[in-house]
C-alpha cells in the first residue's frame, strides 16, 4: 500500500511523463485497433509495416531511456551503450536461430546454417540452453549485465570519468564489434544471425505476432519508464545528480560513489539489452554493425536531440530522429544527410534542453518578459557567447 | 604500526606526516594531537599547509609518511573519502563547494545523517523529524526562503553558510572546518564563532581562519602552522606575542 | 659546333646501323604478333641478342605495353598518347613518327607479366653495360633470376671495369650465385661464403632450395647450413628494426589525425565530430590542386599543404563562427551540433564532388623506398609522412607553448569570463584556434591522401582513432598526444605479426581499457589540485 | 497507378557502401529512362522508386519491406554486400517480391524471390586459379589468400584452399590473412606477403579484399616494390571503378577476375558505355562488373514481363528460366533453373589508364553453381526452381528439399 | 569616472539590482558594503561586462558602456579582482601574470619588480600551476595579475578573502598608495568593515538588491552601517 501511494506519488509529480505515457498508451490501443480492426483497403488502415516500424522506435525509445539514465542523471556518457543492445539482440538472436531447427538451407537440425557451412561439428558451449526461452531471456538481461558490471566495476573503482570513460566504453564496443566480425567466434561472422522462422511458436511473419512484438516493446517502454522516473525521484536520483555535478563532494558526504554508478550502470545496461531483444525478432537480423562505435554515438545524440536528463525528452528524441530518418531516406534519398545533419544543428542551437526543453524555455522567457516589462532588456551585450535565445542575463562565465 | 602511546582520549592523531608535490614539501613532519571534545584553531601563512592538512585527514591526499590515527585505532591512510566521512570526520572545504545544480533544501537533504548505500537511498523517505530538522537549519543558516533556489545561483556568502548547514547535518564526530568566516560579515563571524564553541561541546573541532577577531572569539588552543610544520601552539594571547609568528603571519 | 659534331656523328651511325639491321629485327617481328607466349619469348630475346642498338628501345616500349603494329600496314610502331584521342606513332626501327591514329587502327603486343619477366632479363644483358648506374645495380640484380652461366663471361667483364662500390658487389653476388647453381661442389663451397653476405631474398632461396637437394650430412651441406644461418640472424635484426619503422610509421599516422583535434577537443574542449571531415576536405584539397595542375604532380604537394590548411582552417572558422561559438560552457552539446555538421560535409562531398573515391598521385619522390640494404628498406611516403608528422607538432607545440597567443588560447578555454576580463577577446581566441586545429586537420588530410582513399568516408576512418589518441594521451597535453600515438603505433604493429591484423586491433583497445585503469586521466595526466578544483 | 510498373532500387546512397552503390542506382535509373524511351513495358510506364538503407544492414530489411508493402514495387534491384541481402531475403520471401542481385558473391544460397545475375565462386574464383596454375598465367605455385574479414572472403577461401589441396598445393604453401573493414595499415602483411612471395617458388596473391581497404593496399605494394612480375595479385573485388580511385601507375600486370571488363570489345559495349556516360554526363566515368549485371537483370527482367505479359511476380519469374539476352562483352547471357546465370570468366590486367586487358578468358559461358562442389556439405546440394525439384536447396543424396518452409 | 546610474538586473525572473546608482572618481576609494547576497557582486560584474543591466546605465570616463564587451572594458582601462580568485588553474603563475599582457602595447609586455616585492611568493613560485596554489596565494595572484594591466579603474570583489593578516595590512597600503597616485579610481567590496573603514572615500551599503545608505568615507556611520549588515 505504501509502495502504492509512493509510487502514485512519483509519478503524479511527473506531468511530462505522464503526458508521454498516456499517449504512449492511446497510441499502442489506436495503432493496433486501426491495424487488426479497419480494413486494409479503408485510408486509416495501418500496415503491418508501420507497425513493425514503430515497434523498432520503441525498442530505440528504451534504449534513449537506457542512455539517458545514465548520462542525463549519473554524468556517464556512455558511447558504447549499443554494445549492452547488440548483447540482448544476440541472446535473442540466438533463441531464434534456435527455433529454426531443420529448416535452415542445410537442413541440420543440430547446427545453424553458417556452422554447417564452416564444418563446426558441434554446437559451442555458449549456445547450450538458448533453445529454452526462458534461458534465452535470462541471459538478455545477464549478459549485459555482466559485461557491464565487469567494465563499471573496473572503470569505476578506477575513477575512470569524463571522457575518459567515454572513450573506453568506445573502446569496448569497437573491439566487440571486430570480435564479432570473426566467423570463428560463432556468432555468424558478419552475416551475424538471421532468417529467424518463429518464436515462441508464433510465426514471426503473421501480423499478430508483429502486433505482439510491437505491444511488448510499447509495454517494455513503460515499464522502464516508470522504473526509471522512480529511481531519479528517490533520493538515489538525488545522489546520482550529485555524483554527476561534483563527484568529489558527494564522496566526502559519505557516499560510495563507485556503488551507486555501478548499480545504475548495470541496470542502464540491462535495460539496452531488453531493448535489443525486442529489437531483433521485428528487425529480422542481428549483426556485429549493431557494436559499430557510430551506432553509439548516434544514439547519444537521440538523447540530447531529445533533451537530456527528462527521461522522457530521451524518448521523444529517439523516436522523433528515427522518424525522421524513415522519412528523409523515404522521400530524399540523395539528399536526407543534409536534412538530420541541419536538423542536428539547428536543435542544439535553438534548443539548447532539447525537445523537451522547449516547453519550459517557452515558460521561463515569459516569466522573465514579464519580470521586465516595462523596460527594454538591453541584449547586445556578450551575446557572441551566448545561445541566441539563451536568457539575456546568464553569467557568462558559467562554464 | 600502532607501538607509539596514544592517549585514550585522543580522537586525531598525527605523527610525522610529510606530503611533498613535485618535490616541494607542502607539509614537513607534521604532528598534531586532537581530543574528543577539543575545539581547535589553526592559523598560518598562506600557503602553510593548513588545509592540505584537512586533505590527508579526510582521504584526499595520501601522505609521503607519518601516521594519521582516527579514534586511536583506525588508520585513515587506509581508508578513501566516502570511509572516513562515513566514520565521523566531516569537512567544510576553503573554496565553497555545495552540489550547485540541486536546491538548497536537497544539499541539506543529501547531507543528512544516515544510511547511504544505493538502495537505502532508493527507498530513502524523509521522516517528520527529518523534515523539521532540515527546515531549522535551513532556517539557522538565512536559506529558508531560498530553499527551493538552486545552489548555484546563491552568493558566494550563502553558499558558506549552507555548507556549514550541510557539515552539520552530517553529525560528524569531527569537524574540519577551513574559513568559515572568509567573505561573511563581522555579525555573522561572531555568530559562526558561537556556533563552533557550541558544536564543540560535543564534538571535535579543527577550525583554520585568518581573521584574529574570530580566533579569539573561539577561545580556545591555537595551533600555528608555517611551512608545513607546527611554528608555536598555545593560548591566542600566547601566540600573538610569539616573535616568530608575528614575522611570517601577523605582520606589524 | 664543336659540341653538335659527336652528336651529328651519333645520328649517322645510329641512322646506318638501323638500316643495315632493320631487316634482322623485323624478322622477329612477326613472332612477337603471335599469341603463344614462348614464341613471343624467343622472339624478344632473339631481338635482344642482335646486338642492335635500337633492341634496348623496343624492348623498353614493349615493357611498358606501348609497343603495337599498325592493323592495316604491319608496321611496329611504339605510340605516345596525344591531346586528342589519337595516339601518335613513331616507327619501332627508326623512331622517326609515323602518324596519329586511333587506338581502333592499332593493335597492341600484348604482354603478360611473365613476358614482362623474360624482357626484364633481356634487357639486363644490354644494360648491364648501361652508363646509368641506376640501370646496372638493377640489371646486375635482375640476372639472378635466371642463374643462365651463359651470362658469366659478360658479369666478369663488368666486375673488371666497375667502379661504384654497390654495384661491384652486387656483380659479386651475381656471379657467386650463377656459380653456385651452376657449378660443382668446390665451386658452391666458395661461393656459398660469398653469398651468406648477400640480403638478396633470392639468395636465402637459392640456398633453401639447394640445401633440400643435397645429401647430409655433408660439407656441403653444412657449409649452405652455416649461410643461412648467417643470412636468417642478420634478417631477424632487419625484421626487428621493420617493424619498429612500421609501428613509428602508423604512430605519425594517428599522430597526425589525432592532432588537429588535440586543439578543438584537447585545448578547446570541443567535442569535435567533424574533425574527422576536417581531413577530408585537406585530402579533397590535395585533389583539386592535382586536377588544376596536372603537370607539376611532383610539387603539389607543397602546393596542397598551404591550401589544404587555408581551405580546412576557413572552414573551420565559418564553422566556429555559425555554430560553436553558440555552444561554449555546453561542450557536451558540440557533440551533436559538430556532428550534424559531419553529415551534411560528407554528403555535399557526395552530391558536388562524387560519392566515389578520386584518385591522388603520389609525386614520384614519394614512391618507391629507401634502401637499406636488399631485404630491408624503408618506404619513402612513411618515412616523409613520420618526419612531416613531428614537424607540425614540434610547429604546434612552439606555438601553444611560447606564443602570446598559445597562452591566451589556453586561458581563454580554461576561464572564459576572466579572459574576457583580462582584454583577451576571446571572439577572436576561439575562431582562430578553431581554425588552426581544422587547418592542422586539413594538413593532416593532405598526407592521408598519400596513403589511402580519398573518398566521402575518409573522416569517418579515423575519427574514432583520433579520439583513442587524444583522450589515452591525456586530453590537454600534447606530449601526451604524441607518445600515444606512436606508442600505440608501435604495439599494434608488435602484436600484428603474431596475432594478425584483426586480432592485434583488438588487444589494443583492451590494452587501451586496462590502462586507462591504471591512469584514469590518460598516459601524460595532469595531477594535483589544478585539475580536481 | 495502374498505367506504371514501379522498379525498386535498394542500394545504399550515403555511409560505407555508398561509394559502390550509387553507381547501380544511377544503372538502374539509365535502363529505366531507356526502357520508358523505348515505351515503357506492356504499354505502361516504369517508374523508379530509389530508397536509401544507407550502409546500415537492418535498415535494408526496413527499406525492403517500404519498397513491396508501401510502394508495392514490381521488382527490386538491390543490395551489394551478402549481409544486405540477407537482410533483406526474409523479407522479399515473405512479402512474394522479385530482386535481382547483381554482385558477385560467396554463394551457398538460392532464393525463390531473387536472382542471382553477379558471379559465383565457380565463375569467379575458381577459374582465376585455373588460370594462375597455367603456364600462361604463369605457374603459380605458392598461394596467399588475403581478404576482409566478413562472409564472402571467408567463404571463397574456404572453397579455394579446398581447391587448391586438391590441386596438390601443400598446407605451407598457403598462407591466409584477414584483414578488418577499412584496413589501411597495409605495411606488415605486405611485407610478410614480400617474404612468402621471396622462398623460390612462384606466388600469387587472391585478393578478397572489399572495398576502401584496396587503395592503401596497392599503394603499398608500389611502395614496398612488389611488382606484378614478382608476385601478381588477383582481386575479386576490383574493377574499373575501384581503381578511378588509384594512381594505376604502379599497378600494372596485377590481375582481377570478373564476367566483364570495360575494355571488352562489343558492339553493345561500346554503346552501353556511350549511354553510360551521356547519362551521367562525363565522359571519363567507368563501367565495371556489377553494371552489367545489372544490366543483365534488367534486361531479362524487362524480357520476362514482356514475355509473361504481365508484371505479375509469380509469372515473370516462370518466364525467367531459360532467358536470354546478349551481355556486353559479346555473348549471351542466359538464367538458369538455379537462379544463377551462365557468364564468360574474364581475367584483366590493370593498365596504366585505369583499365583492365583481358588476358585470359573461358572458351564458352560458365553456369553459375549456387552450392559449390568443392565443400562437402554443399556438393550434395543442388538448386532447381522448376519442377519437379522446385528448391532451391536440395539434397541429392537424401532427395529432401531441405529447410524451405514454404511450398 | 566610473558613473553607474540607477541600473536594474533581472536573474531570470528574480530581481538582483534594484535602481543602484554609483560612481566612482580617479584618486579615490569607493566601498560597496552589505551582507551577503545583497547583490555586490552583481554589481561588480555589471562594471566589468559581464552582466547586462536591463535597464539603467553605466559609463566610464563619459562613454556609454552598456553594450561594451567585457574584453573591450579591460583595454579601456576597467581590471577586476573577482570573488572566488578565477585563477587560470592550468596556467602557471607566470603564465596567469601573462595574461595581462593582452591590454598592453608590446613594449610595456613585462612583469614589473613592484608585484613580486608586494607579493613575495609569487616569484618563489613562477612555475607552479595557479590551480595547485594555496588559496590565499591565489587570492594575491589574482590582485597581481589585475595590477599587470595598469588599470585606471580596479574593482576589487572582497580581495581580503582567506589572506594572512600581514598580507591584509600590505594590500591595504598598497590600496592607499594606488589611489594616491591618482591615477586609478577604486571600487573596493568588503564585509570586513575596519579594512573598507580605512581606505573608503566614499561608501554604499546595499541591502536587497539597493543602494540604502551612502555618503563620505570620513563621515561614515559605523553603527547605522553595522545595522544594515545585521541580518
Ligand atoms: N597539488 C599541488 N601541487 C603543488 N603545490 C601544491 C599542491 N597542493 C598544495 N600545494 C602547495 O602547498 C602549500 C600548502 O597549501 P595549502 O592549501 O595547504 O595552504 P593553506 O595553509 O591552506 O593556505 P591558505 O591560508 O592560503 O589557504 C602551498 O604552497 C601550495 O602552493
Ligand atoms: N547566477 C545566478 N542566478 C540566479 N540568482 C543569482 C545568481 N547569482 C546570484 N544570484 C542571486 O542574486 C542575489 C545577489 O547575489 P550576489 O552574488 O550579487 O550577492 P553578494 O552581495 O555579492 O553576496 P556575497 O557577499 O555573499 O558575495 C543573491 O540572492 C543570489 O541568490
Ligand atoms: N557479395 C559480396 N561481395 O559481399
Ligand atoms: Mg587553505
Ligand atoms: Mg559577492
Amino acid at each position: 500500500m505504501k509502495v502504492n501511494s509512493m509510487k502514485d506519488s512519483f509519478l503524479m509529480k511527473d506531468k511530462g511523463g505522464l503526458r508521454m505515457l498516456s499517449i504512449l498508451g492511446a497510441a499502442l490501443v489506436i495503432i493496433t485497433f486501426l491495424n487488426q480492426a479497419v480494413p486494409v483497403d479503408n485510408p486509416l488502415h495501418v500496415t503491418t509495416y508501420t507497425v513493425t516500424l514503430f515497434g523498432k522506435y520503441l525498442c530505440y525509445a528504451l534504449l534513449a531511456l537506457a542512455v539517458d539514465l545514465i548520462w542525463g542523471y549519473c554524468g556517464i556518457l556512455s558511447l558504447g551503450h549499443g554494445a549492452f543492445f547488440a548483447l540482448g539482440g544476440y541472446a535473442m538472436g540466438m533463441y531464434l536461430m534456435r527455433q529454426i531447427g531443420d529448416r535452415g538451407v542445410y537442413g541440420n537440425a543440430e547446427l545453424p546454417d553458417f556452422m554447417v557451412f564452416l564444418d563446426w561439428q558441434e554446437l559451442p558451449w555458449y549456445w547450450q540452453g538458448f533453445d529454452s526461452f526462458g534461458f534465452a531471456m535470462v541471459m538478455v538481461l545477464v549478459a549485459p549485465a555482466i559485461l557491464a558490471f565487469v567494465f563499471g566495476w573496473l572503470a569505476f573503482r578506477s575513477r575512470v570519468t569524463g571522457v575518459y570513460l567515454s572513450i573506453i566504453t568506445q573502446a569496448l564496443t569497437y573491439a566487440l564489434m571486430l570480435a564479432f566480425f570473426q566467423n570463428d567466434m560463432g556468432f555468424g561472422g558478419n552475416n551475424g544471425l538471421t532468417d529467424f522462422k518463429d518464436i515462441l511458436g508464433f510465426d514471426l511473419q503473421s501480423d499478430s505476432t508483429r502486433i505482439s512484438l510491437f505491444l511488448a516493446s510499447g509495454i517494455a517502454l513503460a515499464l522502464g519508464y516508470i522504473l526509471c522516473r522512480w529511481i531519479v525521484s528517490s533520493r538515489l536520483g538525488r545522489v546520482l545528480v550529485a555524483v554527476r555535478d561534483a563527484e568529489s563532494r558527494t564522496r566526502f558526504l559519505g557516499y560510495r560513489v563507485e556503488h551507486y554508478k555501478l548499480m545504475i550502470f548495470v541496470l542502464s545496461a540491462m535495460l539496452a539489452g531488453v531493448a535489443g531483444a525486442l529489437y531483433v525478432p521485428q528487425v529480422g537480423i542481428i549483426n556485429p554493425g549493431e557494436f559499430a562505435p557510430i551506432n553509439s554515438i548516434e544514439l547519444v545524440i537521440w538523447v540530447a536531440m531529445g533533451g537530456r536528463g527528462t527521461l522522457y525528452g530521451a524518448i521523444l528524441g529517439a523516436i522523433l530522429v528515427n522518424y525522421a530518418k524513415t522519412w528523409f531516406t523515404g522521400v530524399l534519398p540523395d539528399a536526407w544527410l543534409f536534412l538530420l545533419g541541419a536538423l542536428f544543428v539547428v536543435t542544439t542551437l535553438y534548443l539548447p534542453k532539447g525537445i523537451a526543453g522547449l516547453y519550459s524555455q517557452i515558460r521561463e522567457r515569459q516569466a522573465e518578459k514579464k519580470a521586465t516589462s516595462g523596460s527594454t532588456p538591453n541584449s547586445a551585450l556578450e551575446n557572441n557567447e551566448q545561445s541566441p535565445h539563451a536568457s539575456k542575463s546568464k553569467l557568462v562565465e558559467e562554464v | 604500526m600502532t607501538d607509539k602511546h596514544i592517549p585514550d582520549d585522543t580522537i586525531l592523531y598525527l605523527n610525522g606526516v610529510s606530503v611533498s608535490f613535485d618535490g616541494f614539501k607542502a607539509i614537513n613532519g607534521l604532528s598534531l594531537v586532537l581530543k574528543e571534545g577539543e575545539l581547535r584553531a589553526v592559523i598560518g601563512p598562506n600557503g602553510a599547509g593548513k588545509s592540505t592538512m584537512m586533505d590527508i585527514i579526510t582521504g584526499k591526499t595520501r601522505p609521503d609518511v607519518g601516521d594519521v590515527y582516527f579514534k586511536g585505532e583506525i588508520d585513515l591512510t587506509q581508508h578513501d573519502e566516502a570511509d572516513i566521512a562515513n566514520l565521523g570526520i566531516g569537512r567544510k572545504f576553503q573554496k565553497p563547494s555545495v552540489i550547485e545544480t540541486l536546491t538548497v533544501w536537497e544539499n541539506l537533504e543529501l547531507a543528512l545523517a544516515g544510511n547511504r548505500t544505493p538502495l537505502q537511498s532508493l527507498f530513502f523517505k524523509l521522516t517528520k523529524e527529518n523534515h523539521k530538522q532540515l527546515t531549522d537549519m535551513a532556517a539557522y543558516i538565512n536559506l529558508d526562503d531560498q530553499k527551493e533556489t538552486v545552489a548555484g545561483d546563491i552568493s558566494h556568502g550563502q553558499k558558506q553558510w549552507l555548507e556549514i548547514g550541510m557539515l552539520l547535518l552530517q553529525e560528524p564526530e569531527v569537524l574540519l572546518v577551513d574559513e568559515p568566516a572568509a567573505g561573511m560579515t563581522d555579525e555573522e563571524t561572531f555568530k559562526t564563532a558561537d556556533l563552533l564553541r557550541d558544536v564543540a561541546k560535543s564534538r571535535s573541532v579543527i577550525v583554520v581562519e585568518h581573521d584574529m577577531e574570530f580566533v579569539k572569539a573561539l577561545d580556545c588552543k591555537v595551533t600555528v602552522l608555517h611551512e608545513g610544520s607546527v611554528l608555536s601552539e598555545g593560548t591566542l594571547d600566547a601566540v600573538q606575542n610569539d616573535e616568530q609568528v608575528i614575522e611570517v603571519y601577523l605582520g606589524r | 659546333m664543336n659540341r653538335l659534331a659527336p652528336f651529328l656523328a651519333l645520328l649517322i651511325s645510329v641512322m646506318f646501323t638501323a638500316l643495315s639491321q632493320a631487316s634482322a629485327l623485323e624478322s622477329h617481328f612477326e613472332h612477337l604478333k603471335s599469341k603463344k607466349v614462348s614464341e613471343k619469348m624467343d622472339a624478344l630475346n632473339a631481338i635482344a641478342t642482335t646486338g642492335d642498338p635500337q633492341a634496348e628501345t623496343i624492348l623498353n616500349q614493349m615493357l611498358e605495353g606501348k609497343l603495337y603494329y599498325i592493323k592495316s600496314t604491319g608496321e611496329f610502331v611504339y605510340i605516345e598518347k596525344g591531346d586528342d584521342k589519337k595516339y601518335t606513332a613513331y616507327s619501332a626501327l627508326t623512331n622517326e613518327v609515323v602518324g596519329s591514329f586511333k587506338k581502333r587502327k592499332l593493335k597492341k603486343i600484348r604482354v603478360n607479366n611473365q613476358i614482362r619477366g623474360e624482357i626484364r632479363t633481356a634487357l639486363a644483358a644490354i644494360q648491364l653495360t648501361s652508363p646509368d648506374p641506376e640501370l646496372r645495380l638493377q640489371a646486375v640484380r635482375n640476372l639472378r633470376d635466371a642463374l643462365n652461366p651463359n651470362m658469366l663471361p659478360a658479369l666478369k667483364k663488368s666486375l673488371a671495369r666497375e667502379e661504384t662500390d654497390k654495384i661491384t658487389s652486387a656483380l659479386e653476388t651475381t656471379i657467386a650465385a650463377i656459380e653456385f647453381a651452376n657449378g660443382d661442389i668446390e665451386v658452391q663451397l666458395a661461393s656459398s661464403a660469398v653469398l651468406a653476405d648477400s640480403d638478396d631474398p633470392k639468395i636465402l632461396a637459392l640456398f633453401k632450395q639447394t640445401l633440400d637437394k643435397t645429401a647430409k650430412p655433408s660439407d656441403l651441406a653444412s657449409a649452405i647450413e652455416k649461410s643461412i644461418e648467417i643470412i636468417e640472424s642478420r634478417q631477424q635484426l632487419y625484421g626487428v628494426a621493420e617493424n619498429l619503422f612500421f609501428g613509428l610509421s602508423a604512430g605519425s599516422v594517428l599522430l597526425l589525425s589525432a592532432i588537429g583535434l588535440a586543439i578543438t577537443f584537447g585545448v578547446m574542449g570541443v567535442i569535435n565530430m567533424a574533425h574527422g571531415e576536417m581531413m577530408m576536405i585537406g585530402a579533397y584539397t590535395t585533389f583539386g590542386i592535382q586536377v588544376l595542375f596536372p603537370n607539376f604532380i611532383d610539387y603539389s604537394l607543397f602546393i596542397a599543404i598551404p591550401a589544404a590548411f587555408l581551405v580546412s582552417g576557413l572552414v573551420g572558422i565559418l564553422i566556429e563562427r555559425t555554430v560553436i561559438r553558440h555552444l561554449y560552457g555546453r561542450p557536451l552539446e558540440t557533440l551533436l551540433a559538430t556532428f550534424g555538421i559531419s553529415l551534411v560535409l560528407q554528403q555535399a562531398v557526395r552530391t558536388f564532388v562524387s560519392p566515389q573515391n578520386q584518385s591522388v598521385e603520389n609525386p614520384g619522390w614519394m614512391s618507391g623506398s629507401l634502401e637499406i640494404t636488399e631485404s630491408f628498406a624503408l618506404t619513402y611516403n612513411r618515412l616523409y609522412i613520420i618526419l612531416f608528422s613531428l614537424v607540425i607538432f614540434f610547429a604546434l607545440m612552439g606555438l601553444l607553448k611560447k606564443s602570446l597567443f598559445g597562452l591566451q588560447m589556453r586561458a581563454v578555454t580554461q576561464n572564459r569570463a576572466m579572459a574576457n576580463s583580462m582584454g583577451i577577446r576571446s571572439g577572436w581566441v576561439d575562431a582562430l584556434t578553431f581554425g588552426l586545429g581544422s587547418g592542422v586537420a586539413g594538413i593532416a588530410g593532405v598526407a592521408l591522401s598519400q596513403i589511402t582513399n580519398v573518398g566521402p568516408n575518409l573522416g569517418q576512418n579515423y575519427i574514432i582513432d583520433s579520439f583513442m589518441v587524444v583522450v589515452f594521451g591525456g586530453v590537454g597535453n600534447l606530449w601526451g598526444t604524441l607518445v600515444a600515438a606512436m606508442g600505440l603505433g608501435v604495439v599494434n604493429k608488435l602484436i600484428e605479426p603474431w596475432a594478425g591484423a584483426v586480432l592485434a586491433k583488438i588487444i589494443v583497445l583492451v590494452f587501451i581499457i586496462l590502462f586507462i585503469q591504471r591512469r584514469p586521466r590518460g598516459l601524460f595526466a595532469l595531477k594535483g589540485r589544478a585539475v580536481e578544483g | 497507378a495502374d498505367d506504371t510498373i514501379k522498379v525498386g532500387v535498394l542500394h545504399s546512397l550515403s555511409g560505407t557502401m555508398a561509394i559502390s552503390e550509387t553507381t547501380l542506382k544511377d544503372t538502374v535509373l539509365m535502363m529505366v529512362e531507356e526502357q520508358n524511351k523505348k515505351g515503357g513495358l506492356l504499354g505502361k510506364k516504369l517508374e523508379a522508386v530509389v530508397v536509401d538503407p544507407a550502409s546500415n544492414w537492418p535498415l535494408f530489411a526496413e527499406k525492403g519491406r517500404e519498397l513491396l508493402s508501401k510502394e508495392k514495387v514490381d521488382v527490386i534491384f538491390g543490395c551489394w554486400t551478402s549481409v544486405s541481402r540477407k537482410s533483406v531475403l526474409p523479407v522479399v520471401e515473405e512479402l512474394n517480391g522479385l530482386m535481382f542481385y547483381p554482385v558477385q558473391y560467396e554463394g551457398e544460397e538460392s532464393s525463390k524471390n531473387v536472382f542471382y545475375t553477379g558471379a559465383a565462386p565457380n565463375q569467379q574464383a575458381i577459374p582465376a586459379v585455373d588460370y594462375l596454375m597455367s603456364e600462361e598465367g604463369g605457374s603459380v605455385q605458392r598461394f596467399v589468400l588475403a581478404g576482409t574479414d566478413y562472409v564472402y572472403p571467408r567463404t571463397t577461401n574456404k572453397i579455394l584452399e579446398a581447391y587448391l589441396k586438391n590441386k596438390g598445393v601443400s598446407e605451407k604453401d598457403i598462407m591466409i590473412n584477414y584483414t578488418p573493414f577499412g584496413h589501411s595499415d597495409w605495411q606488415t602483411i605486405v611485407s610478410d606477403i614480400k617474404k612468402f612471395g621471396a622462398e623460390g617458388k612462384k606466388t600469387a596473391v587472391i585478393s578478397t579484399i572489399n572495398g576502401d581497404a584496396n587503395v592503401p593496399f596497392y599503394k603499398e605494394l608500389g611502395n614496398q616494390g612488389i611488382s606484378a612480375e614478382d608476385v601478381p595479385v588477383i582481386a575479386f573485388s576490383v574493377g574499373e571503378e575501384e581503381l578511378s580511385g588509384i594512381d594505376t601507375g604502379p599497378l600494372v600486370g596485377h590481375l582481377a577476375a570478373w564476367n566483364y571488363f570495360q575494355s571488352a570489345e562489343s558492339d553493345t559495349n561500346e554503346a552501353f558505355i556511350d549511354q553510360w556516360q551521356k547519362y551521367v554526363k562525363n565522359e571519363d566515368r567507368v563501367t565495371n562488373d556489377p553494371m552489367e549485371a545489372t544490366y543483365i537483370g534488367f534486361q531479362m527482367w524487362a524480357k520476362a514481363v514482356e514475355i509473361a505479359g504481365t508484371e505479375d511476380v509469380d509469372s515473370v519469374r516462370d518466364a525467367m528460366y531459360g532467358i536470354t539476352v546478349p551481355n556486353l562483352t559479346g555473348g549471351t547471357a542466359v538464367m538458369n533453373t538455379n537462379h544463377h546465370l551462365t557468364k564468360p570468366v574474364l581475367i584483366g590486367e590493370i593498365q596504366d589508364d585505369g583499365q583492365f586487358e583481358i588476358v585470359w578468358q573461358t572458351k564458352k559461358g560458365v553456369i553459375g553453381d549456387a552450392w559449390t562442389d568443392h565443400l562437402q556439405t554443399s556438393a550434395k546440394v543442388v538448386a532447381d526452381w522448376t519442377a519437379p525439384i522446385n528448391c532451391g536447396n536440395y539434397n541429392i543424396e537424401t532427395n529432401v528439399c531441405s529447410g524451405q518452409n514454404y511450398e | 569616472m566610473l558613473n553607474v546610474d540607477n541600473i536594474d538586473i533581472f536573474y531570470g525572473a528574480s530581481q538582483a539590482l534594484k535602481k543602484v546608482s554609483l560612481t566612482a572618481e580617479v584618486g579615490k576609494v569607493t566601498t560597496v558594503l552589505g551582507r551577503n547576497g545583497v547583490g555586490k557582486t552583481t554589481l561588480m560584474k555589471s562594471i566589468t561586462g559581464h552582466l547586462a543591466p536591463q535597464s539603467g546605465n553605466i559609463s566610464w570616463e563619459g562613454k556609454a558602456l552598456n553594450t561594451t564587451k567585457a574584453a573591450d572594458r579591460a583595454h579601456m582601462g576597467i581590471a577586476s579582482v573577482p570573488q572566488g580568485r578565477e585563477i587560470f588553474p592550468q596556467l602557471t603563475i607566470l603564465e596567469n601574470l601573462q595574461t595581462g599582457y593582452a591590454c598592453l602595447p608590446r613594449s610595456e609586455r613585462h612583469i614589473p619588480e613592484h608585484i613580486f616585492e608586494l607579493f613575495p611568493v609569487l616569484k618563489d613560485m613562477l612555475k607552479r600551476r595557479g590551480g595547485d596554489l594555496s588559496g590565499g596565494q591565489q587570492q594575491q595572484l589574482a590582485i597581481a595579475r589585475a595590477l599587470i594591466t595598469k588599470p585606471k579603474l580596479l574593482v576589487l570583489d572582497e580581495p581580503t578573502e582567506g589572506i594572512q593578516p600581514s598580507i591584509i595590512k600590505d594590500i591595504q597600503r598598497v590600496i592607499a598608495m594606488l589611489r594616491d597616485q591618482g591615477e586609478m579610481a577604486i571600487v573596493l567590496v568588503e564585509q570586513y568593515l575596519d579594512f573598507a573603514k580605512e581606505l573608503a572615500d566614499e561608501y554604499l551599503v546595499m541591502d536587497r538588491g539597493e543602494v540604502v545608505l551612502s555618503g563620505k568615507g570620513a563621515e561614515m556611520d559605523e553603527e547605522q552601517v553595522r545595522s544594515f549588515m545585521m541580518v
